[in-house]
């Protein structure tokens, strides 16, 4: 029983954590505007958080300790605070779009105002997260957020010429009407969503929760290795239709409603109503996340007593980040700032802050003062290398990038 | 213990997570207090934890703003200390022999216990 | 990066989103002006999708009144931004102002009328509204190819 | 007196020569007994010529992993000497060494 509830814990993170209303949005977004040039930057990322979460995952199971409780003892306090604010307010940010994306996405289903929806999600949220038990909150958000598989059968559906389909990812060439710097400001966006910090800190501290041990490496791997790629597919289906349906109409992405307008094109209203309930399980299982992960980065670094599997009053302050959190994040929501624009600068700060607990991680899973015998091995280490100088170049880009081209306008 | 170990204090103590008996986080190290033996060495007496600790080490505003709040709420600038005494074990984590309630070293934790937490219903049961 | 520089990198990125300011040269004035033509094709086009899915029984009610009412909202803050620019003094830029800012009050006043008609199940009114807005399209579409 | 308070000051030898800073204390577990074990006694200042390894927080020891994180960090940490406590004249604000062959 354990091992499957391990590979839940991977799927969720897949799903939940990969497909959140940042993968959705930027994907949907990119798919209306670049069509499939600009894929490889999703997959770029999907390697890139594959490696990124089997190394942090890989240190839990070691150290049984999460990511922020290892980098402030391995930077130190000083650089450790910088990192720690940077990282809290990029996990606060998504966690203010996803829980606005839980919003839009019921309120497509109702018709009743998102910002009255806020609220309730926000109640909701914090009821799942003080009550329901960490793996029965891993299985029912990792199993509904498949149904997002629809968006595959809508790309089916619409039957395309995958020849050409392969010819546009594989041989990338920017639209002409768009520039360059857009052209890569939207590459770095989509990296940014594919490699959310806020999944590695949830993915490593779950495995502390789950008290993952040596043994569990192998269910660790294989969750990652199954998990992400699953996680990238259902973003390129999502681009995919955004292309074949929404391009052609000159529709450019900027509301959920428009994310979905190609499931119901191809498949219809079941499959629509199937992709509506994704929406909302995949960003409620993220915004459980990145909740969690807020309250797991703060207590990790002051080392404070946090988690779920201890009584919430054996981890008051932690608990109290956690709720603090969610009401700056329905705070957030409610100014009425429209989350799909919080979800674009969201999954572009993520970029910017990644090299600052990647560099870390990577050094920690070097170390065998740390790791004993189960360091990173040579391959890992060539590929480890190569994303480090992507991320750092993606990290530097991406600000300037987005001043000179007004977040992509 | 293998006989007189030898080790860095910011590399194996500093910043390191300390664990109770029953294994409960209790802090990191966030400072050590150091006294003079009769030699004129000085040597380990206490951990100091929270953020009358750790602000000096944090520095910058963050660091400064820190310290200064933990001082004025609990109106002393001495942190909380951990006699070296209790820690049994100095390894990937500092291990104490008795139980963080019998120290007096999380006021904080205990403070929103009672006024915030314990207060919502089901705040103790473990999920 | 200290915590300052990050802070003041977030309020930068929040005041730069959607801000348009006075247009200069005439060059730029087109530029803004095929801007808001494209964006508002945008909204029209999503409008059209979605009542022609409804018809075709493929979109649920609700799930389309959010879109058009969304489509409905950001047409006319296209519009505000739009006439909110002061145009350069030349003849062109006064032409091209009065162009776009009739086609895009076509195309709202199609959309309210297609919103209220959603709202009501009148299915003919949202056929007659959907084809007008169709037009609309067209006519932005066109707009877009001859200028840019 | 706390750890803090004497990592990372700088150290002078007995004629005013800058060395570099403390960035760690070598200690022996030798100290008085105290509960269940001797507590740590402070055998030695770890004196590094960098000041920025010792912020970064990547002075630590010595570096593992791919050859672009050595390169990165291996540089900040090439020379470290170790200072015997005894060595240690005065440590106000900064820590003065004696003359070389006075601690003997």
């Amino acid at each position: 029983m354990k091992r499957i509830f391990g590979v839940a814990l991977g799927i969720l993170t897949a799903i939940g954590g990969f497909v959140d209303i940042g993968d959705l949005v930027t994907n949907a977004l990119v798919g209306s505007r670049f069509g499939l040039s600009l894929v490889w930057a999703t997959l770029v990322g999907v390697v890139g958080i594959c490696l990124y979460a089997e190394m942090s995952g890989r240190v839990a199971a070691i150290t049984g300790r999460g990511t922020f409780d290892l980098v402030r003892e391995r930077l130190g306090p000083r650089v450790g605070m910088a990192n720690l604010v940077a990282s809290f307010l990029v996990t606060l940010l998504t966690f203010a779009a996803e829980v606005g994306g839980v919003a839009l996405a019921l309120e497509l289903a109702t018709s009743v105002n998102y910002l009255l929806i806020v609220p309730i999600v926000g109640v909701a949220i914090w009821f799942v997260i003080w009550r329901v038990k960490f793996s029965v909150l891993e299985n029912t958000f990792g199993l509904l957020g498949l149904v997002l598989i629809v968006f595959g059968v809508a790309l089916w559906k619409l039957n395309p010429d995958w020849g050409d389909l392969f010819r546009q990812i594989s041989r990338p060439h920017k639209p002409t009407d768009e520039s360059l710097p857009v052209y890569f400001y939207y590459a770095i966006a989509l990296f940014g969503a594919a490699m959310t910090p806020y999944e590695v800190f949830f993915f490593s501290s779950g495995g502390v929760e789950e008290k993952w041990t040596k043994k569990d490496i192998i269910t660790e791997r294989v969750n990652v290795f199954v998990g992400f790629p699953l996680g990238g597919l259902l973003s390129v289906a999502i681009a995919a239709v955004a292309a074949l349906v929404l391009l052609p109409a000159n529709i450019q992405v900027d509301t959920i409603g428009q994310v979905g307008l190609p499931v119901a094109v191809a498949a219809g209203k079941i499959a629509l109503a199937i992709a509506i309930l994704g929406f909302v399980a995949a960003t409620f299982g993220a915004a459980l996340e990145t909740g969690l992960s807020c309250g797991y980065t703060v207590a990790q670094y002051y080392g404070w007593q946090w988690g779920k599997f201890v009584r919430p009053k054996e981890a008051s302050r932690f608990h109290l980040v956690v709720l603090m959190a969610l009401i700056a994040a329905v705070g957030t929501v409610l100014t009425t700032i429209d989350p799909v624009k919080i979800t674009e600068y969201s999954v572009v700060f993520s970029a910017v802050a990644l090299p600052l607990t990647y560099f870390p991680i990577l050094v920690i899973a070097n170390d065998p003062d740390y790791m004993g015998t189960e360091t990173n091995g040579r391959i890992s280490n060539f590929l480890a290398s190569i994303f480090l100088v992507i991320i750092v170049v993606a990290s530097v880009a991406a600000i300037p990038l987005m001043l000179y081209t007004k977040a992509g306008q | 213990m293998s006989a007189a170990r030898e080790f860095d204090l910011e590399l194996h103590l500093l910043d390191r997570q300390v664990v109770d008996a029953d294994g409960r986080m209790v802090s990191k190290v966030d400072d050590l207090e150091l006294n003079l033996d009769d030699g004129g060495n000085p040597y380990v007496t206490a951990i100091l934890v929270g953020p009358r600790a750790l602000g000096p080490r944090t520095g910058g505003h963050l660091g400064r703003w820190m310290t200064a709040i933990a001082a004025r709420l609990a109106g002393s600038q001495d942190p909380p200390r951990i006699d070296f005494g209790h820690v049994v074990d100095i390894g990937e984590e500092i291990k104490l022999g008795c139980r963080v309630d019998d120290l007096d070293v999380q006021s904080l934790e205990d403070w929103i216990r009672e006024k915030v937490i314990s207060r919502i219903p089901g705040s103790n049961h473990a999920s | 990066m200290n915590v300052r520089a990050c802070l003041a990198v977030f309020t930068l990125a929040g005041v730069l989103s959607g801000c348009v300011g006075p247009a200069t040269t005439v060059a730029a004035y087109k530029g803004k002006a095929l801007h808001a033509a494209g964006d508002a094709l945008s909204q029209v086009e999503t409008a059209v999708l979605a009542a022609d899915s409804l018809l075709s029984g493929r979109l649920m009610q609700p799930y389309t009144e959010v879109v058009i009412s969304q489509a409905e909202t950001d047409l006319s803050s296209i519009q505000n931004s739009f006439d909110s620019i002061q145009p350069p003094n030349s003849a062109d830029s006064d032409k091209l102002r009065s162009t776009v800012d009739d086609m895009l009050s076509d195309g709202l006043t199609s959309l309210s009328e297609l919103r209220i008609a959603l709202r009501r199940s009148d299915t003919n009114t949202v056929r007659h509204r959907t084809d007008a807005l169709r037009h609309t399209a067209d006519q932005l579409d066109r707009f877009d190819e001859e200028h840019s | 007196m706390r750890a803090s308070q004497l990592i990372g000051l700088e150290v002078l030898d007995h004629a005013g020569q800058r060395i570099g800073t403390v960035t760690d204390l070598r200690c022996k577990q030798d100290g008085p007994l105290r509960g269940a074990m001797c507590a740590p006694r402070i055998t030695g200042l770890l004196v590094s010529p960098h000041r920025l390894g010792a912020v970064l927080g990547y002075d630590r020891h010595a570096q593992h992993g791919p050859w672009l994180i050595r390169a990165i960090v291996g540089g900040l940490h090439r020379n470290l000497t170790v200072v015997p406590w005894t060595q240690v004249a005065s440590y106000d604000g900064q820590i003065k060494l004696k003359p070389l062959g006075d601690s003997l």
